[in-house]
């Protein structure tokens, strides 16, 4: 280490990077390299070709070009071409029903009500500078639903309903408040909130007093309002199509992710009693089909609760979608936890962390981030998966397609429904798919440097 | 063999801060650890070596109750550490700890992995917490990270942060268990120099290593562990130049 | 520090053995028995209410219905089933029915889904993007939706009987797929030993192929000689013999085919529909699987100049397998689950002549709901425990 | 606590219909349900507060149709229900009335030239799952000693796809449900259904075993329909016979005289309200399902028409 | 720049076993390796030295192909690598390579993973195979761990066996790839050990290590990298004495 330099050193001059040699760019050499590279590939290119051709084409004749686009009623759809194009007309006649189901015509500004405000629920998760995203995330799960319940179905509020109602304003104002004082103050609400009042410089405690009264203020304003709000009731059974699927399917997804990550916790356990009930929990919803489960739920349920009981058939069906997903959701999240190296725990707790901060704070975000992919995955399914409440009698977008055919006026079109169904279906379920497969590039990505 | 007294410098003798007496570990039938006792005063620096798999990790793991130990005691800053949760949370609070794979938190910013446990242990406001997880950044010398995420820094700025994470509890006694063995060469230096300059002021540290340089810069004293049992433990003047046991040459042989 | 020491040992006897943890122990157990009790008792009042409400409704429980006649047809059956049959002939019916359906959809959803999986990892851009597509739309739309599809949109769509398509003594048409079905004569018994002893000549040549190859090191295409060997002799004695094996071929008699073996075009959509759907995912497991196999194991293989076929049989695929086989599994599960969507399109499997048609008719919703998840259960559970020796069988050997 | 009282309580009936069926629960894209059961429904609530609309219709599967209604969640099920001795003895449910006497045909393309059921031997046969019709379907031909293989489904449409793409060779349900079918088919008249009725299916309106007073409220709200037609009382002459009534009978049935409705726990003049709100059996009949309908299922000399008019519809006198 | 002529020994100069000209590589837009030229004579050994990514591991895996290079040339015992089925294979059955991950089959015995490429690469009878798979084993010292699976060894055994697996082709010429950066400390010497027994048997040997004792020690010349490119080789002696550029001293002051 001490050596002596005999002579004063050159210095290192890196040569610039060249670009690399422009032998294969261009279209052409793009296709010989990715289509003709050789002969039995070049074969394959074309007979991939062919298969699209004639698919695209098949669809596009039914459903584009041989299609009825105004008609009274199907009687002039076959009239006009058979069976040979799609009769477009009905559908759109029953369009507004396979989206709202019965919901009456003139309280839908209701639905799309409801729909509009998790939007802008969510929509500061994507503006840039804002930084409790986690909070306002976990608050469109935790808060929005009894806004929205409320929104959807209306009626007499309870006192506890009007309490959580409360709370669901209470959530929507505190987001768009954070929202934007963290877009455009740069600061945290509670900060913009005691520059206003001028009291940045009070003692730590008291400012925290401020803040409290402030939310304590602003949640009894919330209350006040519930009170002189009454909403027309419109009971579950006009509940349906779209509006319907997004709803089991957004409850089962909400209920999903904190009970499957209880019971993936209860899996995991020491105790072996909760660790024996969970895995009993998990294996009987994974191991039986949902349509048994629906079944069962269906028309087992209103038996096992007390004589007088009335449970609604919604509720029973949700119900049993969150049992079901909760099962899944638990195995999904009990993989990430798994993938967690020992360090991890270790690190934790050497910092003198308990098991719940340390599953709160260093264990839970990770796994979640890891098994991000699979959860939505798992979302996925289960939004598919409530087609089958169709099965039970529920009005969801698949029964409504259904009911189209049988109405008098377009009685057995049914093929078309269905097709707008899928394409329905395909839209939601490739849009999350298209996400999570970008986030886990984005994901891989974090992994390395930079 | 040598006593741990010995080997401490001279003079009044400074409080005891670790006492490990008649230590016995066993994972299953194996038996991990064997009869170990050993002393440490405060300032006191000890570099652990010896063959892979001689129980090294567990020892230090015992002193923070990663590992539960089966037998002996084991008292730390006069808490005697016993599984309960009491004993656990206040030897823990006093003992920070490094580890090979740094073991840092991805998904959160170098300054929150910092600022996590004064936050969350030790209850304190987050703008402390931050500020003085600023100062012990600072002290490692990686203030300019503290917004990066850890796998955006090379292993030896990870490293680092791992330190000064330790140091956000603001130990009196500081593990390392291997610190530089995940280390590219080039940066061993610069985690080996932050631990120096923290031993010169003055830290009481337990630190496994086959860094034989720092041994001999900055060690106290050199424990030789093999099978679960310290062979022999002396001054490193007299450890490397003189050890007693063939054992012990044989390692050294091999590592040097 | 002598001292010290029996100090300790002394405090270590007073504490013995387990009481260190004592306060976490007990604080575990407290927990655990409050847990157990509560669930004990929901389902205690669970099945009170169901007993109160059925006496109070007058509804029966018992499985007193199983030997009553059930008095339907089923459309198609592995067993004999016939219109008087009881209802506990129509539960074994419709277990039989999805046991098929699973087992045969299982077989091509595998086939199809190695196929596309290694498609989407082919070099032709127009494959991998169309096994891509086909991947993400079937995977994308319910599988409910799909089953329907496929029944109208192509099993009902093809010719009538009359017109069926005949190949040879196969024919197709909307009432099903028909096939010819052996009837063998006493002299056909000599062709089966010919095959019989062909066989064994087959597995006798490859196990001697491979031990002159490790012997000498030279190759033998044993596998291609094989079946030369396989087919060819009992084919000639087949023809020296005078062709004794007949045919009930399958013929136009009246309203429908007769004769020989057919499925339905329920069961050809369901098992159509099951296996393009499960395929989807069994592409991206085996996807997933093959790159998950490290680079530096290629990079070895290739290193050591191994040339490509065997990289791929003794480096690739071993290692691969070990980790497509358990979500492969899990994927069998789901293709029996889904099964029971057979319902949409009229297929006898278990849920629709058991939950559906049996309960309709019987109104015994409690044993027939119990019935049916047992089933289920007992499959899955079945299939953990073959899972569970599987893994260990191949787990690597470790440290 | 009696049904009626719960009813009244809640202050709507829960009805349970089938998936939409046009002529007897049919759904419009405005989302209103009507049809001939409907009607029966609406006749109850009108009978109990004067409104044929404080109804929730419950859409519910054939298959769950009879624990749905066991179990309490609906009040009563107006749907096309085949009255059966099992179904009424041992599934917990009481049968009412009859409102629809129905039989089982069969639908065969014209050109196989098949004229009589007997001529399926050996056919293949599209039938609906979960209900009577299979049962019948499996007893014709073992009584006539003939073979068949069922295809079956629960949606009709799909069994109507199928025979209409040749998946079978005929088609069998309710004569009532064939008639309005073919009416929607590309060709009708390339279709026909074969004179035999291999079936008794008459329909009615089903009540939970146990509540009398319950089964009687539905069942002579129904009697009362069928009855006011024997006396020419309509929606449109209701008030005016109310008001004048042209005989005893009238009297009686309208509560002019008599308490028959206040012993029932109804109002007196019930069947007013339900005239009013639905009119009498042979109106409801002619707007939902009779000749001017698409369903087109004629009523005189059938089943359906009046014991006066060669029918057996005989209401027990409303005294 | 000291030529590679200049490094070998004096006297008849062997046969060049590789020539490396004007190469050049790109992944994607990034040029990874820039116009480098190296020979290597018959019996020589190069350690290749420098900063983490400056494409020391690109180089050597062009050198069997493992890499396709865009530009310049690269002849192995006299075949020209042109990307050609022929060429690589003739290419590759003369040289044996060794990787930092070892990259052993994890579900093949030793023995398995030794004898498979004279096996089936080879067509060697499998005694003939096993029994050089042995001789191999033994020259590396671990034939009594044939019948046990990679991942039942340690680190070091590990290693020593992909060497052993990469003899067992019979190569005139072995790459290494940094084979002791993924070891602990212990098993270094272990590895280093068995390499410098094949550098005495006369072994040309092209190695990437951070090991420089051992570079003193066996190395003929050093080859220093940086950004794709090759700053600087020389003798060992001269190497580390009198290194001519800022960057190698630079680099040298970090490493030693
Ligand atoms: N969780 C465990 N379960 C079973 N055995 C263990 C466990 N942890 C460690 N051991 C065993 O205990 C012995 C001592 O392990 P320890 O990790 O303390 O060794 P070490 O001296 O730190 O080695 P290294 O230098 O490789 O880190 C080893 O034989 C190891 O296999
Ligand atoms: N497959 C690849 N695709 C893109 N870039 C690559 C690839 N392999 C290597 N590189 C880049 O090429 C450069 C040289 O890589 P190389 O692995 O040869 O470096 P190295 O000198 O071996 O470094 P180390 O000491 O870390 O192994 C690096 O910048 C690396 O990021
Ligand atoms: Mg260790
Ligand atoms: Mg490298």
């Amino acid at each position: 280490m001490a050596e002596t330099h005999a002579e004063t050193a050159l210095i290192f001059q890196p040569k610039p990077a060249r670009p690399a040699p422009a032998a294969a760019s261009g279209p052409v050499a793009w296709m010989r390299r990715n289509l003709f590279s050789d002969v039995p590939n070049a074969l394959m290119t074309l007979l991939g070709g062919y298969i699209l051709f004639v698919v695209v084409g098949a669809v596009l004749d039914w459903a584009v070009f041989g299609a009825v686009w105004s008609a009274e009623s199907r009687r002039e759809c076959l009239d006009a071409v058979g069976r040979a194009g799609a009769c477009w007309p009905g559908v759109a006649e029953w369009l507004p029903n396979m989206i709202y189901g019965l919901y009456p015509k003139e309280l839908v500004w209701r639905v799309n009500l409801g729909f509009l405000t998790l939007l802008l629920w969510i929509a500061p998760l994507f503006m840039p500078r804002v930084v409790s995203k986690v909070n306002i995330g976990v608050s469109a799960v935790l808060l929005f639903p009894f806004l929205a319940s409320y929104w959807f179905h209306g009626g007499e509020m309870g006192l506890l309903w009007r309490v959580f109602v409360a709370a669901g304003i209470w959530g929507f104002v505190w987001v768009w408040a954070t929202a934007l004082s963290e877009q455009f103050a740069g600061r945290p609400i509670g900060q913009t909130l005691l520059a206003a009042l001028g009291a940045e410089d009070a003692a730590d405690a008291d400012q925290r007093r401020i803040l409290r009264i402030a939310a304590a203020l602003l949640y009894v304003a919330a209350l006040a309002l519930t009170l002189a709000w009454r909403l027309e009731e419109v009971g579950t059974r006009l509940w349906g199509g779209l509006f319907l699927t997004l709803v089991i399917s957004g409850i089962g997804i909400t209920f999903s992710l904190p009970a499957g990550i209880l019971l993936a916790l209860g899996r995991r356990s020491d105790m072996p009693v909760i660790s024996m009930l969970s895995t009993a929990f998990i294996e009987l919803f994974r191991s039986v089909p949902l349509i048994t489960i629906l079944f069962m739920f269906n028309t087992m349920m209103p038996l096992f609760m007390p004589e007088g009981t009335d449970v609604n058939q919604l509720l029973r069906a949700i119900v049993a979608v969150c049992f079901f997903a909760a099962a899944y959701m638990a195995e999904v999240i009990r993989g990430g936890l798994q993938a967690i190296p020992r360090g991890q725990y270790e690190a934790a707790s050497s910092l003198g962390l308990g098991y719940w901060r340390s599953t709160q704070l260093i264990v839970m975000p990770q796994a979640l981030r890891i098994m991000i992919p699979a959860i939505v995955g798992n979302f996925i399914g289960l939004f598919k998966d409530t087609t089958l409440v169709s099965i039970i009698g529920l009005f969801d977008l698949m029964s409504m397609a259904r009911a189209v055919g049988e109405d008098t006026k377009w009685l057995g079109l049914f093929i078309e429904p269905f097709f707008v169904v899928a394409m329905i279906y395909f839209v939601f379920c490739f849009a999350m798919s298209s996400y999570s497969i970008g986030l886990e590039k984005k994901l891989a990505q974090g992994r390395d440097r930079g | 063999m040598t006593g741990p007294e010995q080997a401490a410098a001279g003079g009044a003798k400074p409080a005891r801060v670790i006492e490990i007496a008649g230590l016995n570990k066993w994972f299953g039938d194996f038996h991990a650890l064997k009869d170990i006792d050993l002393t440490v005063r405060k300032g006191e620096r000890i570099v652990i070596c010896g063959p892979s798999g001689s129980g090294k990790s567990t020892l230090i793991r015992c002193v923070n109750h990663l590992e539960r130990h089966e037998e002996g005691d084991i008292i730390v800053n006069g808490v005697t550490l016993r599984g309960d949760k009491g004993s656990v949370n206040a030897v823990r609070g006093e003992v920070g700890m490094v580890f090979q794979q740094f073991n840092l938190f991805p998904h959160l910013t170098v300054l929150e992995n910092c600022a996590l446990a004064p936050m969350f242990a030790r209850k304190m406001p987050r703008r402390e917490a931050e500020a003085l997880a600023m100062t012990r950044l600072e002290r490692v010398r990686i203030p300019e990270q503290a917004r990066k995420y850890p796998l955006q820094l090379s292993g030896g700025q990870q490293q680092r942060v791992a330190i000064a994470r330790a140091l956000c509890l603001r130990p009196s006694i500081m593990l390392f268990d291997e610190p530089t063995s995940a280390l590219d060469p080039e940066m061993i230096k610069e985690v080996l120099d932050v631990m120096v300059e923290l031993a010169e002021e003055g830290m009481t540290m337990l630190c496994v290593t086959h860094e034989m340089g720092f041994a001999r810069q900055v060690a106290d004293r050199v424990v030789f562990m093999d099978q679960g049992e310290i062979v022999e433990q002396a001054a490193p003047e007299i450890f490397f130049s003189n050890p007693r046991y063939d054992r012990t040459r044989a390692f050294l042989s091999q590592i040097l | 520090m002598a001292f010290a020491r029996q100090d300790d040992d002394a405090r270590r006897g007073g504490f013995r053995p387990g009481a260190l943890l004592s306060d976490e122990k007990t604080r575990s157990i407290t927990f655990q028995a409050l847990t157990l009790a509560a669930v004990v008792a929901l389902f205690w009042w669970l099945v009170d209410n169901t007993l109160a409400n059925m006496a109070a409704r007058s509804m029966s429980a018992g499985f007193d219905f199983l030997p009553v006649t059930a008095g339907f047809g089923i459309g198609f059956t592995l067993i004999e089933f016939r219109e008087g049959d009881s209802y506990w002939r129509v539960f074994q019916v419709g277990v039989l029915n999805t046991l098929l359906v699973a087992v045969v959809s299982i077989l091509f959803a595998t086939v199809l889904g190695l196929i596309v999986g290694l498609a989407r990892l082919s070099g032709n851009w127009i494959v991998a993007t169309l096994a891509r597509a086909y991947v993400e739309f079937l995977r994308n739309t319910p599988l409910l939706l799909q089953i329907i599809a496929w029944f109208f949109g192509v099993f009902n769509l093809l010719p009538r009987p009359r017109d069926s398509v005949e190949f040879g003594a196969f024919a197709l048409n909307n009432r099903g797929f028909y096939m010819p079905s052996p009837v063998p004569e006493p002299a056909f018994d000599a062709v089966l030993a010919v095959f019989v002893v062909a066989l064994g000549g087959a597995i006798a040549l490859q196990v001697w192929a491979k031990r002159r190859r490790e012997a000498t090191g030279r190759l033998f295409p044993a596998v291609r000689v094989g079946l030369a060997l396989v087919v060819l002799p009992p084919l000639a004695a087949h023809l020296a013999l005078g062709q004794p094996l007949g045919w009930n071929i399958p013929a136009l008699k009246g309203f429908n085919y007769d004769g020989g073996v057919s499925v339905p075009p329920a069961f050809c959509a369901l098992i159509v529909a099951l296996s393009v759907y499960t395929s989807c995912f069994i592409a991206e497991i085996v996807r997933s699987g093959v790159q998950s196999v490290s680079r530096g194991q290629r990079e070895a293989a290739g290193a050591l100049n191994l040339p490509n076929d065997w990289t791929m049989r003794l480096i690739i695929l071993p290692q691969a397998l070990r980790v497509i086989i358990p979500p492969l599994i899990s994927q069998y599960l789901n293709v029996t689950k889904n099964s029971s969507l057979a319902i949409a399109i009229g297929f006898p499997d278990l849920v629709s002549v058991w939950m559906n048609t049996s309960l309709n008719q019987s109104g015994r919703a409690i044993p027939i709901v119990a019935m049916t998840m047992a089933f289920y259960c007992t499959v899955s559970l079945f299939v953990s425990l073959v899972m569970n020796v599987y893994n260990r069988s191949v787990q690597l050997k470790e440290r | 606590q009696s049904t009626l009282e719960s009813v009244k309580e809640r202050g709507h009936l829960n009805c349970q219909v089938g998936l939409p069926t046009p002529g007897f629960y049919a759904l419009d894209a405005d989302g209103t349900w009507s049809g001939l059961d409907v009607d029966v429904c609406r006749a109850v609530s009108a009978a109990i507060w004067g409104d044929p609309d404080k109804v929730e219709y419950q859409s519910v599967t054939s298959a769950v149709r009879f624990t749905s209604l066991a179990n309490g969640e609906s009040d009563m099920l107006a749907r096309t229900t085949t009255w059966t001795a099992v179904r009424d003895t041992q599934l917990g449910l009481d049968f009412t009335f009859v409102n629809f006497y129905d039989g089982q045909g069969f639908l065969v393309p014209v050109d196989s030239g098949i004229t009589s059921a007997l001529e399926l031997d050996g056919a293949t046969i599209c039938v609906l799952t979960g209900t009577t019709t299979e049962l019948n379907l499996a007893d014709y031909f073992r009584a006539n000693g003939m073979e068949m293989t069922p295809v079956t489904n629960e949606n009709v449409n799909v069994l109507v796809e199928t025979y209409l793409g040749g998946g079978c060779d005929a088609y069998t349900n309710d004569k009532s449900g064939l008639a309005a079918r073919r009416s929607a088919f590309p060709d009708p008249t390339a279709h026909v259904i074969l004179p035999q009725t291999v079936s008794k299916e008459p329909l009615g309106p089903v009540v939970r075993q146990g509540d009398d007073a319950w089964a009687n409220i539905v069942r002579w709200v129904g009697y009362g329909m069928l009855e006011a037609e024997e006396f020419g009382v309509t929606q449109a002459n209701v008030e005016e016979m109310a008001a004048n009534p042209p005989g005893p009978g009238v009297a009686r049935l309208l509560g002019v005289e008599g308490n028959i409705g206040e012993g029932m726990g109804l109002p007196a003049d019930f069947m007013v309200s339900v005239l009013k709100a639905v009119g009498n059996y042979g109106e409801a009949y002619e707007r939902h399902v009779g000749e001017n309908t698409p369903i087109g299922i004629p009523r005189a000399g059938t089943l359906n028409a009046l014991w006066t008019q060669g029918g057996i519809m005989y209401p027990p006198p409303f005294r």
